[in-house]
């Protein structure tokens, strides 16, 4: 079939030029993400609102804010999940993310974890790591793909990472909540992305996972950068030194967590209530 | 002066037509106002002629029969517009035993109850099978004549509608004697429209007759342009055809261009008409489908067999009151909802329930279903069309101008889908019912928690979206097959309209069905029935591209995504 | 299921091997029996052989609507038409072989031409007098097809009943168009009266029993290809997509080229099952565009058990050898009897008739045989976040 | 009563069953094709039934040979290839003597192949676009020489000068309509003066072409409507020439697929003096015709249930098969098949009718117009009997062609000119 084939090579050129983070990224100035006067805006209520957000390369950025804040929007948006009306949103120097579709935002290497666990659950955990797995994903390839013995060493370290060595062959499904947490974090490690989104990864988990959580993240941050949606205050203050306090769609406070904390607009707004 | 003598050899030279239908129509037209024209004959000639007409009555070749309403068409016998009133609605029959006319007065159980004709005392009263009388055969020809025959006598008559009628009958057909009865009509002639087809009738003679002068023609013209009448338009084309006289030709065109543009209008406004019939009838099948599949999610193939069976209720109700076909069709209206109410109802106990996050397979039971219902009819009615008749106030039109009429059954049909809709609109709107079956359509497990019975509800939903399915199946009972195919020729449509318009929106759903309609009727003229119908449906393939949730999106159980 | 590394199954599993068996002692077995003469107890019609030629290319048909229902989770409403498709592709060819032995002997022209006088062939005609060229378009025109239909449909995400709708739509529109008769395809009488294939007579047994070997090769082929593709990491892509298509898109699948690539596939191997049916029946025509047998085709994957592939061979067997055995047995009443039986499988069996298999044998080692109970298959949009 | 329906249909049903699955050795077995099921059962299942009536009959005669009849019903549920399938278990499986069944053409075509092959018998009992002669099909129904020429003829003596011809957009009515076209333009009606139009299957909202048709006729020339409109789509065409009030008398409209029975599915009170062609109709005074309506009443058990032109047909074809069968002495269909031809029985309408070589047989034509009892009222009747035509003169594909089964030519479509006979499967 021809036309099969023409476009099984627009594939692979695809592939080509995005391997998991692109040689394009450019962190000359030390910042990861720009976001610059990003405004959006559903059926007239303005969920983000002239927003501005830069996160250096390899530090953990905690975001926090009232209910409505605009602080999963603003991780569609930079997931490319949802198009703002203006500003301009930066990957690195060089790369724009308005341009680009989901799959192309995460080949060129952010991650996201969504606030409800979402996993394969048809699926075994291995296969749910495996299809994270960093590396073309384009439809022949991965027609032809075989495991690599590295790659099964990858996929067997991040299962230990994960705490989920034993339930490797277990559907997804069967998992409980928190379990679902890490797998989703472990298919975050798997696919080894610059910027990771994550976004309240406590929710609803015993407080030994939630400090099992706060390992695996502080674990994280360096290598990756990470920015954390999060509630939960003292797990906020246990890991991260920046904090970015979001309010109606826009930066209300921006430092360290006892500065946020002693910022009196924010104890009006948030910590307040 | 005609004498009897003379009767005889003139209709025999008359009568037997060989030559083309327009010729026969016109000696036949001639030959009765001819006959009119003598009022002053003797008693004795109209009795005979009267008699001898219903002599000739009882022959078996059309020839006679024709030459019998001839007869007693001039006969001026008290009896004539009776008689042919009678032949003309077939009513008159002939005792095959003893050869003599008779007319039906009733039924009693298998057999006929028959009188004598013009006895009115009911002495030659007898009852006999069927197959013992014979009806006076009638041919479109003879019909034809008939009316003509009658309209002459009609020309007077009370009532207005008669009149045009009669005026109708008898435009472009009109001999000397005739037309001096008209122009003496339109003196007297109180009613507008009577009027003016009068002077079109007329006009169209002055415009024809070769003795006529230009002045007159142009007078002709002129009015003749001022008509919409098909007659006067013809009339006019014509001219412009034959005549040599140069000024009333381009005055002639002239008044066609404007006829024709008034009518280019009226064609405009007649598709309009026939789209939003159509949509209404799309509307109407798929509203029901709207809540079951859009509100409830449930994949209904049995959507069109719940709208067979009210078409069928309507059947069944008309079989238990036949004199009263009027009443019998709004009785069936609550009937049919009842009906496919109750079985969707069963339906949705008996199975969907079972079914629900599992959408597909609501599919498959649902295809199930509708086979079983399919076979069910099939077996009970037998696959054969069942007949369901159209009651007086249903049928006819609304006559805006000679040019452009409106069905009435097609405009009872519109407003009954906007009443339908309104009704659905509010319950969902306003009723508690409404509240907790959208409720339950946006959040079952809440619902549940704040205390709604949605096992109830569930019922009730997927009972009212089957019920308006047997309402539409009542409308559908009037223009098209009552029979186990009927559900099918609709369920294709339906989803196309529910998805069309975006699943789980009522006024998606209007909206949808409406532009369908229309859009399918003004393309039918240039692309044809077949390839309007396939270009709406590419239509629809593109047009979701652009919008993949449909006109109206809108978050319901089976919309979610 | 073992520990071992690579855990997942091969291509070859237990139910693959075990159909395949079976489909080749079926292969086998059916025309030796049919050679032994009619005297013979063990004797099978060529009745019987062409009717279970019908079923191969039935099977075959499912086999490609469970590729993409019950992998992928797009549930197609309209994969007769590419049934249909490839029929005609084949019909148009066994007509030009015809050549001048139809009724008026035209040497030309197909005999329904000739009598509504068309006065040359119309162009989409040429070719198909050589099999490589039909053979080529009964790939190409329903692949084609799927890939035109697919990129617009998957790239402007439409999913879901809306997926399901615009499909049915797509093969309603070819409905009407093939009963046009102006389209030169026989309008509703369709093409028929054919009288060879490469040479061969139709009617003679031999080429009955080729054609009916050649539809079970065909369906082994399929099958095993399928099995490739679910068994393959794509296969897990496409589980994943049904599952959750806006997750797989965060972790860098391009959803919509997977969908493409496997709507494609399964609408070339309908193309091929149409192909092989065609020639058994004797007759293609625009009924076969008919909506409801495409409804029907997923009742049958639905009735054997969905993402299973076999499932969707046996459901096409069953329904088809009810409706065979029904119409002749109870003429009257055998629509009662097959809506019956969907019903009560949908209520009693949701997993299809494999499902009790699978009940049985809980060392079933298909691991697709367990994704049945999930639901959203018409808002497979997976992740509200 | 509904209910009793539903149980006599049980019964029948379970007869059937029974009836096919025993295969009885001394008997002779008749296959019935018709669909009782999906969108032709409306018109199939009564030929069924005719078919389940006569055999009863006969049986009741004594049989046929010495050994009683018995039919083998199957459903082939509207389905063309089903259609073929089912032909074939008929003779191959319950080894039938002969089949009478199909209703459309689609359905023939497809089981043509089959009776050819196999070589057995059909009877084919309805009007057809004619283009077709197989050594194996006997066409006891109308050839388009039988039934819209005449009536063509009949309008055009009425004085009708403008026509159209409205048809469902399949073969029969293109043909029939490429053939009127033809005649009436060699009878000299100009082009402008003949409107086409084609719907498709099932077609059911005609308010456009209706008033197209009101508008054509409103041109001052006597107009009428031919219509080869098919099955369920006439209902809803003759509701809205009700509703916009089209009378006969205006614009009539003679149809060839409109018989009794379609009619009993509509109110016929507007329809009053539309026509129809047919070779019967239910109100045709003979004796036969009465004995054959009330031994139908009487197997049916329903007073008001129409005969129709096709039954007439299977009623001809049954007793033409009959015939042949005993004067061949035995039911082989190759045999039986040569003896039919020239075998002659009575029609309904009080003559007899025979079978021609090429396979049509000869029928008396009548014109009727629709009364509001839903019968129809004969104003028209050929003089003598008209022999199906299998090959049209007026079509250029077919003018040359002639069938005669008889030796020595026995071919179905001999080509006079260049007296080849081709496209024979045998």
């Amino acid at each position: 079939m021809r036309l099969i084939e023409e476009f099984q090579h627009r594939d692979k050129v695809f592939d080509f030029m995005m391997p998991n983070t692109s040689p394009a990224l450019d962190v000359g100035q030390g910042y990861l993400l720009y976001l610059e006067d990003i405004s959006v805006s559903f059926d007239g209520f303005k969920a983000i609102n002239k927003l501005n957000l830069y996160i250096n390369e390899g530090e953990l950025r905690c975001i926090i804010g009232p209910n409505g804040a605009g602080k999963t929007t603003m991780m569609d948006i930079i997931t490319g999940k949802t198009r703002p009306d203006e500003g301009s949103a930066w990957f690195g120097q060089k790369i724009n993310l308005l341009e680009m579709s989901e799959p192309e935002i995460a080949q060129a290497g952010i991650g996201r974890k969504f606030q409800k666990p979402t996993v394969f659950e048809q699926q075994t955990v291995f296969a749910n790591l495996e299809l994270a797995m960093t590396g073309p994903k384009g439809v022949f390839t991965t027609l032809m793909a075989k495991l690599s013995s590295s790659q099964l060493d990858h996929i067997d370290h991040v299962l230990g990472q994960i705490g989920l060595k034993q339930q490797r062959n277990l559907l997804a499904g069967a998992l409980s909540h928190g379990q679902k947490q890490w797998l989703e974090i472990g298919m975050l490690l798997m696919q080894n992305p610059k910027l990771l989104l994550v976004d309240e990864p406590v929710a609803g988990m015993t407080h030994q996972e939630m400090d099992r959580t706060g390992e695996l993240l502080t674990s994280l941050a360096g290598e990756h950068t990470v920015i954390l949606v999060e509630h939960d205050m003292d797990f906020v203050r246990s890991l991260a030194n920046q904090v970015t306090v979001l309010h109606q769609g826009s930066v209300l406070a921006e430092g360290t967590m006892d500065q946020v904390q002693s910022d009196d607009k924010v104890v009006q707004v948030y910590l307040g209530e | 002066m005609c004498t009897p003598g003379l009767m005889a050899p003139r209709g025999a030279i008359l009568f037997p037509f060989s030559g083309s239908g327009g010729l026969q129509m016109l000696l036949r037209v001639l030959w009765v106002s001819l006959l009119l024209g003598f009022g002053l004959a003797t008693s004795i000639a109209r009795a005979d002629s009267f008699e001898q007409g219903l002599e000739q009555l009882k022959s078996k070749d059309f020839s006679h029969i024709e030459q019998g309403i001839a007869a007693i068409a001039s006969s001026g016998n008290a009896n004539t517009e009776l008689v042919l009133n009678l032949l003309l609605n077939g009513e008159l029959y002939r005792l095959k035993k003893t050869d003599e006319l008779v007319v039906v007065q009733g039924k009693q159980d298998k057999k006929l109850i028959i009188v004598n004709l013009f006895d009115d005392s009911g002495a030659s009263a007898q009852t006999v099978s069927k197959r013992k009388i014979k009806k006076v055969r009638i041919n479109n020809n003879i019909r034809a004549s008939l009316k003509a025959a009658l309209a002459s006598l009609k020309l007077s008559a009370a009532e207005p509608e008669q009149r045009r009628q009669a005026v109708n009958q008898l435009i472009g057909k009109l001999t000397p004697e005739l037309y001096q009865t008209l122009s003496q009509r339109l003196d007297v002639e109180s009613d507008s429209s009577v009027q003016e087809l009068i002077a079109v009738a007329l006009a169209v003679t002055d415009l024809n007759s070769a003795d006529s002068d230009s002045a007159v023609q142009q007078t002709a013209v002129a009015t003749l342009s001022d008509s919409l009448q098909p007659a006067a338009r013809n009339a006019l084309a014509q001219f412009v055809e034959t005549t040599d006289n140069a000024i009333l030709k381009s005055q002639a065109s002239k008044g066609l261009r404007s006829i024709d543009e008034k009518r280019k209008w009226a064609g405009h406004a007649e598709t309009l008409f026939f789209g939003l019939s159509l949509g209404s009838v799309l509307v109407l099948a798929a509203i029901g489908l709207a809540i079951t599949f859009g509100v409830m999610g449930v994949i209904n193939m049995a959507h069109g067999e719940l709208i067979m069976l009210g078409a069928y209720t309507t059947y069944v109700v008309q079989l238990l009151m036949p004199d009263n076909i009027a009443l019998s069709i709004l009785v069936s209206i609550p009937a049919a909802f009842l009906v496919s109410a109750f079985v969707g109802i069963l339906i949705e106990r008996g199975v969907i329930r079972f079914l629900y996050g599992r959408p597909l397979e609501t599919l498959l039971a649902t295809f199930g279903i509708s086979l079983i219902l399919q076979q069910a009819v099939r077996s009970i009615f037998s696959p054969l069309n069942r007949s369901v008749a159209t009651p007086e106030f249903m049928s006819g039109v609304i006559e805006i101008n000679p040019v452009l009429s409106l069905t009435l059954n097609r405009l009872y049909i519109i407003a009954f889908c906007l009443i339908v809709f309104a009704l659905l609109f509010m319950l969902l709107r306003y009723t508690r019912l409404g509240i907790e079956v959208r409720a339950v359509a946006q959040n079952r497990a809440m619902a549940r928690a704040m205390g709604v019975r949605s096992e109830w509800v569930d019922a009730m939903t997927f009972g009212l979206g089957s019920g308006i399915a047997g309402v539409a199946g009542v409308a559908l009972s009037q223009l098209t097959n009552v029979g186990p195919n009927l559900g099918q020729a609709y369920i294709i449509d339906s989803f196309m309209v529910v998805v069309f318009g975006g699943v789980g929106n009522l006024w998606g759903t209007l909206v949808a069905g409406l532009s369908l309609g229309v859009a399918n009727k003004i393309m039918e003229p240039w692309a044809g029935a077949v390839l309007a119908k396939i270009l709406v449906l590419v239509f629809i393939i593109l047009f979701i591209q652009k919008r993949p949730r449909g006109l109206f999106p809108q978050k319901g159980r089976s919309a979610e995504g | 299921m073992t520990t071992h590394p690579q855990m997942y199954e091969g291509i070859f599993n237990k139910s693959t091997i075990r159909f395949l068996t079976v489909l080749i002692v079926v292969a086998l077995a059916v025309p030796l029996l049919n050679a032994l003469d009619s005297s013979n107890p063990l004797h099978v019609s060529t009745y019987t052989m062409t009717l279970m030629g019908k079923y191969l290319c039935y099977a075959l048909l499912a086999v490609a609507v469970d590729l993409v229902w019950g992998y992928l989770g797009i549930l197609s409403l309209g994969h007769a038409a590419f049934f249909a498709l490839g029929g005609y592709a084949m019909g148009m060819y066994l007509m030009r072989q015809i050549g001048d032995r139809g009724v008026y002997g035209d040497p030309l022209l197909p005999d329904f031409m000739v009598f509504l006088n068309w006065q040359e062939l119309p162009w989409f005609w040429y070719g198909f007098d050589q099999f490589w060229f039909a053979a080529l378009m009964i790939v190409l025109v329903p692949g084609l097809l799927a890939f035109v239909f697919g990129w617009l449909a998957f790239r402007s995400r439409v999913t879901g009943v809306y997926l399901s709708i615009i499909t049915q739509a797509l093969t309603y529109a070819l409905l009407l168009a093939f009963f046009r008769n102006e389209m030169g395809f026989g309008g509703n009488n369709g093409l028929t009266d054919f009288k060879d294939i490469l040479g061969f007579d139709l009617q003679s047994d031999a080429t009955r029993m080729a054609l009916y070997v050649a539809s079970a090769i065909a369906l082994g082929l399929g099958y095993i290809a399928c099995r490739m593709i679910v068994t393959s990491r794509l296969g897990r892509v496409a589980v994943a997509i049904r599952d959750a298509e806006a997750r797989t898109r965060f972790i860098g699948y391009k959803v919509e080229n997977v969908k493409l690539f496997i709507f494609v596939v399964s609408a070339v191997l309908a193309g091929v099952a149409g192909a092989l049916y065609v020639p058994q029946v004797g007759i293609i025509n625009p009924s076969e565009f008919s909506p409801l047998n495409s409804i029907e085709l997923v009742v049958w994957v639905a009735l054997g058990g969905r993402a299973t592939l076999y499932g969707a061979v046996v459901g096409a067997v069953a329904v088809n050898y009810a409706k065979t055995y029904l119409t002749a047995a109870m003429p009257e009443i055998w629509l009662f009897s097959l809506g019956a039986m969907f019903v009560l499988v949908t209520l009693f069996l949701p997993k299809g008739v494999m499902g009790i298999l699978q009940r049985e044998r809980p060392d079933n080692d298909d691991s697709d045989g367990n994704n049945l109970d999930n639901g959203n298959d018409l808002d497979n949009c997976g992740v509200k976040a | 009563m509904n209910l009793k329906k539903l149980m006599l249909a049980a019964a029948i049903a379970g007869s059937m069953s029974a009836g096919s699955v025993m295969a009885d050795e001394d008997t002779i077995k008749v296959g019935v094709l018709h669909s009782l099921s999906g969108t032709m059962a409306i018109s199939e299942t009564t030929l069924k039934d005719t078919m389940l009536m006569l055999i009863d009959e006969q049986n009741k005669k004594g049989g046929l040979l010495g050994k009683k009849l018995e039919a083998v019903v199957v459903d082939p549920a509207s389905n063309w290839p089903l259609f073929a399938e089912k032909a074939r278990e008929l003779i191959e499986k319950k080894d039938v003597d002969a089949v009478f069944g199909c209703w459309t053409s689609v359905s023939r075509k497809s089981v043509l192949p089959v009776f050819e092959e196999l070589d057995s018998l059909l009877f084919y009992p309805v009007q057809y676009e004619g283009e077709e002669s197989s050594k194996n099909v006997f066409y006891t129904g109308a050839a388009p020489n039988q039934q819209a020429i005449p009536a063509v003829d009949y309008l055009m003596d009425q004085g009708v000068k403008r026509w159209v011809l409205a048809g469902t957009d399949y073969v029969y009515p293109r043909t029939t309509n490429k053939i009127l076209e033809a005649y009436l333009k060699d009878k000299g009606v100009p082009a402008s003066d003949i409107m086409i139009n084609y719907t498709p299957f099932g077609h059911s909202d005609w308010q456009s072409i209706v008033s197209d048709i009101k508008k054509f006729g409103s041109k001052g020339k006597k107009t009428a409507v031919v219509s080869t409109i098919n099955g369920d789509a006439n209902v809803p065409f003759y509701k809205e020439l009700g509703n916009q009030g089209i009378s006969a008398d205006e614009i009539p409209v003679v149809a060839f697929s409109v018989g009794e029975e379609e009619l009993s599915g509509i109110d016929t009170k507007p329809l009053v003096g539309h026509l129809a062609a047919w070779n019967y109709f239910m109100s045709v005074e003979s004796d036969v015709n009465e004995e054959f309506i009330e031994a139908w009443h009487a197997f049916i058990k329903d007073e008001d249930r129409v005969t129709n032109d096709p039954m007439e047909a299977h009623y001809i074809g049954f007793n033409m098969w009959v015939e042949a069968v005993k004067k061949a002495g035995t039911t082989d269909p190759s045999v039986v098949g040569d003896a039919l031809i020239g075998v002659a029985v009575p029609n309904l309408t009080g003559g007899y009718s025979a079978m021609m070589p090429n396979h049509h047989i000869t029928k008396p034509v009548l014109i009727g117009e629709i009364q509001d009892d839903g019968q129809f009222e004969t104003v028209w009747k050929t003089s003598g009997l008209v022999a199906g035509d299998a090959w049209s003169d007026f079509l250029p594909g077919s003018k040359d062609l002639i069938s005669d089964w008889r030796a020595p030519l026995s071919c179905g479509n001999y080509n006079v000119k260049t007296s080849k006979c081709s496209g024979q499967n045998y």
